[in-house]
């Protein structure tokens, strides 16, 4: 292979996210890029040490999935001054814009305001009761998902988060504090959940039908990142809307790259992908045997 | 030479083995940059696991370091933020909040007759907790002296940048050798390891040495916390997640037995270099799924282990024959 | 002599209670400077537990302290060596971890400019051992030394605390002649400056040899003070005991007449034990002699296969078998009584009644536990047999005496019933009474058909009840006497005789 | 007979005061807490979720109590869960019935305590290093399984293990009940229990006594393997999936945090199984209690630390002695009583 690209990956924490490693895996292969693959085991530090290696390795280009957004600026520099271009994946970092070449990132604020928007506009000023899955306490998915849900419900004085509690993005968390949901606000009383991620909401449906209830219509669910359980968990009707996250970050990001290295086009500084809304109206069962082998 | 300083040896002659191997199948890991790039990358690591060598010498264990790290960071972000002290203020608090609460873990540990392992384990979900309280968000540093402090480093041919923060963890390292071997509270640490009543009918002031060792964990995880702050100019609750047992594992790989008593903190040294080449080595060779990269830290883990075990007992094997299980009781 | 000046420690109804025994019962002693004082009494009088409430390692339930007259209340064992008091505690309490020079001065380093000067301790501690007679490396750990080194370490370490006070807890008891007449000639210097020394032992002679003054206690209570000069052994054991000990005449034990029970040819390990040939009998007591680390551990362990021979062969009763491991020898029905009963012999937070069972649990197997009944049986039966003295069989055996904690473990090796009975220094801090019990006891065994191999020190005991005694020298067997031959002064001469052709 | 039952109880007493203490905690922050209905052809309610959600981290306990027991610990158990969790996924994946799954993972289990052991007893390797082996490996092998994605299955029987029921109590539930009694039960009918503790105390003495430690400590990584398949199993039947990235997570902190609670100490020696196992439960009611209060979950852990060391510190030998000596003194100084007891035996 002509180019040497080194990625380093914040860990292996979610099905998602090992989607994107194998995804973005599949896109360099496709190109015929050597990728240097380093998983940082979801420390920071790590990815400091990686981004560190593959400058003294002498990289061609450099992929960051940033697993914080603060704390770039030292080694972003050293990289610049070695003349290795950084391109981030799904998250930005607070460093300034001329540190790396692009960022290829959702709009984590969006998705959540997405979210929101979808449940205004299906109580349609009924009231509504909700509970909130949390991501990882501290996590930048979970700070903004949480802002962007919380901005589109507001002035909309139907719609309240009764309880909000983390699931640490996990399918069992999400069970367990469901459970527990259901029991100190009851069952009848709880009108919607709002899961930061699909994990957690697919645990959440075992936990809804366990108290007897039913899912997607009891409780309505929204969460985010269209992962294939959720799909599946849509077409059987006990789940109404996900927003896709993407995981082919990795495909915009090498065709940047790549026309850079060949002529020198500056990409944009920023690469929005679509948060689209998946409801019941899509055709789920489709979706679900299209995503299934991705590696999710 | 004491027969004692045989797992040094052993553990540099690793290290030297191992770097050898990696350099010949990656002539750039003899560039200055990787060599920075270990003293930098592992400055704060290097820092908590000098702490956590003299805990392990007493016989005890400190698994707040992690969080305490992750605290000091959080606490100065949000008061370099919120307030106008200057840095070195802020580093002076929260070196003595960071003191004070490995002081009083000590403290618990010695007056309630409580195992560090259980004690240490609620001070790390506390120091974790209150950086929580503190702030969820990852907090920037925007500090000019932040800035001033970062742009020290000395630029070697190569491209190698020694930075202010590896220096520092050399300087803790020295310390903590003079400190281990060349002063009462250092002999008193071996002591404590060596047997806890023995050393009470010896005359070893335990409450004193119990409270200094876990305050000198503490400090120096506050001074981790400082340099980690510098590495990342931010300060962020989830960050240092399970360095506490990185630190462990290069105090192990040092040389050091858990059962306290023998070991030094130069061994810690070579420990955390082999960890730190463990990583690069893997990095280089970046064809590790997130899983082998998994597997085969461990592996290494296991084999610096067996290697260090098997070399230890070729060279003990001949001297003491009859004292082979009275070493362990 | 003493009594024109004033004491220079004065205890004075010093209490101490432990749930279920009263272990001190309002105990007086005075100490005067320039003597030595014995401190005497059976196994569990409370000898140790006094020491321990005066150093400040127990705290006192009742009582005061005077140093000087001045009332003195030490909390910790720090306190006291402050004070002048310096102290060997009855088991070996040194760090094995640290260096023998670091052991001497640990928290009185030698500093040059806030450090710890490494070339002045050494020689410090150089100098200090030689003292002794010592001429071990004080750079290597503590660890690399047997026992009787660590003593001697112990008792450096000590006198050099001890500016006013030394206190000794039975310090010979791993020492032979040689050692303890140098520790003798420490303790006259000692005593010349004026230093008031208290003297635990089970050794009365040596107790008569050095002391001035004996202070006897039984069951936690003085029972009375006399000035050696003035008294009688007979008087003093009787005092002891609450009773006469009767003067038992030791019959030289007959030649072994039983049946050859275990034969080694050519047994060994290198680089531990020179390859030896040992055949024992049933009904045959052999004696083990020789200086300390000549081997007669080693010899105990290899034939236990606490550790493993490399070369030679064991026939059992005339059939081959293998001694890997000490399950297997328990197997074959050996027992061993190991010498250092703190790290390889008592399970400290076990019960005595546990401790008991132990071995016997151990050989029938994990599946099959011994029923309530019968533990609780054989347990009450080596008590009695044994004299153990205990509050009750369910506290832990860490609390027993040093002394009762040894007979513990004898009824441990008993319980087996064994036909093979390794005995390493069996009457280690036992007192007068019990030793001649378990003398008698050995003879008993003896009787009934029991092989035993016995390793002691003590060579007026291995004289009595030996059949045979095998001398060991360097790690290697040098003469075996028997019969007649078996004499104290024919044993040291086998002891201090150059290697020659009496070899076996 | 009777005079064990009252031992095993005044063993359990401080754990029993303590779980009461937390649960009423629990009632204060929610009055329904009790509260127990039979819904939907099961019990329903936070006293069975406590019970439930503590099935992971009991059957973590019975091999921790036991590994502790014998001065060891065990960091390797939340990796194992992993493991096992994931193999059984794959096998009904695969098409294979339950119980293959559950051998297999349990087989599995067996595998990786085995190694433990062999590297503590056999290679003399400390054990909180020994297992850390695992401990970092073990995932990766997990996901190696899964290849990093939540394996789903759908085989109920094996879900049942996990989500089912049975006569209305959640399978868990009974699971580890039966499980800790039963290993409660074989260690103190047998001498297994009282050779665990030689061990743990003196292992020089236990091997000179004829006591083979090498094949006991080996057995007891090899119990805590397959305890911890066990809760693999479970926790992965509970949500239809094998996550391999956060089976177990951490949970080892929690199972030795429960052995301590339970009062056992991590020096090795005496144990009990039921005060882990309360211990356990404990730990759950403490949880449960973070859960109800509807605390923002940033005050989690503070919560957790505080209600733990408020715990721990209750338990400390000291504070035990002084309490002690307190109630002692209250009564009349029992000297005769004591010398009697001292001079009957002899
Ligand atoms: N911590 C303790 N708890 C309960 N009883 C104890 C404790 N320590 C000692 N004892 C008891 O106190 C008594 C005195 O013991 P001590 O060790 O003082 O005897 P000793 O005279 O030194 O005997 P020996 O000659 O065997 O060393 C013994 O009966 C012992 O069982
Ligand atoms: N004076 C000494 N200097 C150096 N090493 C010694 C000395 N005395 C003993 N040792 C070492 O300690 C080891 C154990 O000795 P130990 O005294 O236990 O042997 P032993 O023959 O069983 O004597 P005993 O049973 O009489 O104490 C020996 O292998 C020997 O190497
Ligand atoms: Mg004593
Ligand atoms: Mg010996």
């Amino acid at each position: 292979a002509d180019l040497t690209i080194g990625f380093s990956q914040i860990g292996s924490e979610s099905g998602w996210r090992a989607a994107e490693t194998t995804v973005t895996k599949q896109e360099a292969e496709k190109r015929g890029i050597d990728l240097k693959f380093a998983d940082a085991q979801q420390k920071q530090e790590n990815q400091i040490k990686a981004i560190r290696s593959f400058i003294a390795q002498g990289v061609d280009a450099i992929l960051l999935a940033p697993v914080v957004a603060t704390g770039w600026d030292e080694v972003l520099e050293e990289a610049k001054d070695a003349e290795i271009p950084v391109v981030l994946l799904d998250r930005t970092v607070d460093a300034p814009e001329d540190l790396y070449m692009t960022a290829v990132t959702s709009d984590l604020v969006h998705e959540g305001s997405v979210a929101g928007q979808w449940l205004v506009d299906e109580t349609a000023g009924e009231k509504c009761d909700i509970v909130e899955l949390q991501g990882t306490t501290g996590s930048s998915p979970a700070i903004d998902r949480k802002k962007g849900f919380e901005q589109a419900i507001s002035g909309h004085d139907n719609l309240n988060i009764v309880r909000s509690q983390t699931g640490d993005f996990t399918r069992s968390q999400g069970k367990v504090v469901m459970e527990s949901f259901l029991k100190a606000v009851g069952g009848a009383n709880i009108c919607a959940l709002y899961a930061h991620n699909d994990d957690m909401a697919v645990g959440a449906i075992q936990a809804i039908k366990e108290a007897g209830l039913k899912p997607g219509e009891d409780i309505k669910i929204v969460s985010i990142d269209s992962v294939p359980d959720i799909h599946l968990a849509m077409a059987n009707g006990e789940a109404n809307a996900t927003i896709e996250l993407t995981p082919n970050m990795a495909g915009p990001a090498l065709d940047a790259l790549e026309a850079y290295l060949a002529d020198g086009t500056m990409p944009p500084k920023w690469i929005q992908t679509e948060s689209k809304l998946y409801t019941l109206k899509d055709d789920n069962m489709a979706i679900y045997e299209m995503k299934k082998d991705l590696g999710y | 030479m004491r027969s004692t300083h045989l797992p040094l040896l052993i553990t540099i002659a690793t290290f030297v083995l191992a770097y050898t191997l990696c350099a010949s199948q990656y002539p750039a890991m003899l560039s200055t940059r990787v060599v920075a790039n270990l003293l930098t990358d592992n400055a704060f690591l290097g820092i908590a696991a000098v702490g956590m060598t003299f805990v392990i010498l007493s016989g005890g264990i400190d698994l707040s370091v992690g969080s305490v790290i992750a605290f000091t960071g959080v606490f100065l972000a949000v008061i370099l933020r919120d307030t106008s002290i200057h840095p070195l203020v802020a580093f002076v608090l929260v070196l003595a909040i960071t003191i004070s609460f490995g002081a009083a873990m000590g403290a618990m540990i010695h007056y309630l007759e409580m195992p560090p392992f259980i004690v240490t384990l609620a001070g790390m979900f506390l120091a974790r907790g209150a950086a929580y309280v503190l702030s969820t968000d990852s907090v920037p540093i925007t500090h000019e002296f932040y800035d001033t402090l970062q742009s020290l480093y000395w630029k070697a041919p190569g491209g190698g940048r020694f930075r202010l923060t590896g220096m520092i963890m050399l300087l803790t390292f020295l310390v903590g050798i003079v400190v281990a071997h060349r002063t009462r509270f250092g002999q008193n640490v071996y002591a404590l390891g060596g047997g806890l009543s023995t050393a009470r009918l010896m005359g070893v002031p335990l409450a004193r040495t119990t409270i200094g060792i876990y305050a000198t964990s503490g400090g120096l995880a506050g001074l981790a916390g400082i340099i980690f702050s510098l590495y990342t100019s931010a300060g962020y609750s989830l960050a240092t997640v399970g360095v506490e047992l990185d630190a462990i594992a290069a105090v192990v790989i040092g040389g050091t037995l858990l059962t306290g008593g023998t070991g030094f903190v130069a061994g810690t040294f070579f420990g955390i270099l082999i960890m730190g080449l463990i990583q690069t080595f893997i990095v280089f060779d970046g064809t590790l799924s997130s899983w082998w990269t998994k597997i085969v830290i461990g592996g290494l883990l296991f084999g610096f282990i067996l290697l260090q075990k098997g070399l230890t007992w070729a060279t003990t094997l001949r001297r003491k024959p009859a004292t082979e299980f009275a070493a362990q009781s | 002599m003493a009594s024109v000046t004033d004491p220079v420690l004065e205890c004075r109804g010093i209490s101490k209670f432990f749930p279920g025994a009263i272990a001190l019962d309002a105990v007086d002693l005075t100490l005067y400077p320039g003597e030595v004082h014995a401190l005497l009494g059976e196994n569990g009088a409370g000898k140790s537990t006094l020491i321990k409430c005066l150093t400040g390692a127990y705290r006192r339930d009742a009582g005061t302290i005077l140093l000087n007259s001045q009332e003195i209340s030490p909390n910790s064992t720090q306190d006291s060596q402050k004070l002048g008091i310096g102290t060997v505690y009855q088991e070996v309490n040194l760090l094995p971890n640290l260096t023998v020079a670091e052991n001497l001065f640990l928290g009185r380093q030698p500093m040059w400019h806030g450090f710890i000067s490494q070339r002045k301790m050494m020689k410090m501690a150089r100098d200090l051992l030689a003292e002794f007679g010592l001429s071990v490396n004080p750079a290597e750990p503590l660890s690399a030394y047997s026992v009787a080194v660590q003593q001697v370490v112990a008792i450096a370490r000590a006198v050099e605390l001890s500016g006013k006070v030394l206190i000794l807890d039975e310090p010979t008891a791993s020492l032979d002649r040689d050692e303890v007449d140098l520790v003798f000639s420490v303790i006259e210097k000692l005593k010349a400056r004026g230093l008031a020394i208290v003297f635990i032992t089970h050794f009365l002679d040596q107790v008569f040899e050095i002391s001035d003054r004996a202070t006897v206690l039984r069951n936690g209570r003085v029972v009375g003070t006399r000035l050696l000069a003035d008294a009688t052994q007979t008087e003093i054991v009787t005092l002891m005991l609450g009773r006469q000990l009767e003067d038992r005449i030791h019959d030289r034990a007959p030649s072994a007449t039983g049946d050859t029970l275990i034969e080694l040819t050519n047994f060994g390990k290198r680089g531990m034990i020179t390859p030896f040939d040992l055949t024992v009998r049933k009904g045959e007591v052999v004696g083990l002699a020789g200086l300390l680390g000549s081997g007669r551990t080693e010899t105990a362990e290899i034939i236990f296969g606490a550790v493993q021979a490399d070369q030679g062969e064991a026939l059992l009763e005339g059939k081959k078998v293998t001694i890997k491991n000490p399950r297997e020898a328990v197997a074959h029905r050996f027992a061993l009584c190991p010498e250092d009963r703190k790290s390889d012999g008592i399970v400290g937070d076990l019960s005595v009644r546990e401790n008991i069972i132990l071995a016997l649990q151990a050989r029938q197997g994990w599946f099959r536990p011994l029923p309530k009944a019968k533990v609780n049986e054989l347990a009450e039966a080596y008590v009695k047999a044994l004299d153990i003295r205990l509050a009750s069989l369910d506290m832990p055996i860490r609390l027993l005496s040093g002394g009762n904690q040894q007979k513990a473990l004898l009824a441990r090796w008993l319980a087996t019933n064994p036909a093979f009975l390794i005995l390493d220094e069996p009457t280690r801090g036992i007192d007068v009474g019990a030793h001649a019990e378990i003398i008698a006891l050995i003879e008993k065994l003896r009787e009934d058909g029991m092989a035993l191999l016995v390793a002691s020190s003590e060579l007026e005991e291995l004289v009595a009840y030996s059949t045979r005694v095998i001398v060991l020298r360097d790690r290697r067997q040098v003469c075996e006497l028997a019969g007649d031959d078996i004499t104290t002064s024919n044993i040291v001469a086998a002891i201090a005789d150059e290697p020659m052709a009496e070899a076996v | 007979m009777t005079a064990h039952v009252h031992n095993t109880l005044r063993r359990i007493t401080p754990q029993l005061i303590i779980l009461a203490a937390v649960l009423m905690l629990n009632f204060m922050v929610f009055p329904d807490f009790f509260r127990i209905e039979f819904q939907n052809g099961r019990l329903f309610g936070n006293l069975i979720d406590v019970l439930n959600r503590g099935a992971p981290t009991a059957l973590l306990c019975i091999g921790m109590t036991l590994v502790i027991a014998t001065r060891g610990i065990d960091l390797s158990v939340g990796a194992v869960m992993a493991i096992a969790g994931a193999v059984a996924a794959s096998l009904a994946v695969d098409g294979h019935g339950w119980h293959v799954a559950l051998t297999g993972a349990l087989a599995v289990g067996a595998i990786c305590g085995l190694w433990n052991g062999v590297l503590v007893a056999v290679l003399r390797i400390q054990p909180i290093v020994a297992t850390l082996v695992l401990m970092v490996a073990g995932r990766g092998i997990a996901q190696l399984v899964t290849e990093g994605t939540i394996l789903t299955f759908l085989d109920p029987g094996l879900i049942h293990l996990g989500a089912g029921t049975i006569l209305g109590i959640p399978t868990p539930i009974l699971i580890w009940i039966g499980l800790g009694l039963a290993v409660a039960a074989v260690v103190r009918k047998t001498a297994l229990g009282m050779l665990i503790e030689a061990i743990g105390i003196n292992e020089s003495s236990s091997r000179l006594a004829g006591i083979n430690s090498r094949v006991l400590i080996i057995s007891v990584y090899l119990i805590s393997g397959v305890c911890a398949a066990l809760a693999g199993v479970i926790v992965a039947a509970d949500i239809k999936g094998a996550d391999a990235n956060n089976a177990g997570l951490w949970l080892e902190l929690d199972a030795i945090l429960a052995v301590v609670i339970g009062g056992n100490s991590l020096l090795g020696g005496r144990f009990s199984i039921m005060a882990s196992l309360l211990g356990a439960l404990i730990i759950q009611s403490v949880n449960s209690v973070i859960l109800l209060s509807g605390m923002p979950p940033e005050f989690n852990l503070v919560i957790k630390a505080l209600i733990i060391i408020a715990i721990l510190v209750i338990q400390s030998p000291t504070v035990k002695h002084a309490l002690y000596i307190l109630r002692a003194s209250a009564e009349p100084q029992p000297s005769d009583p004591i010398k009697e007891a001292k001079e009957s035996p002899q």
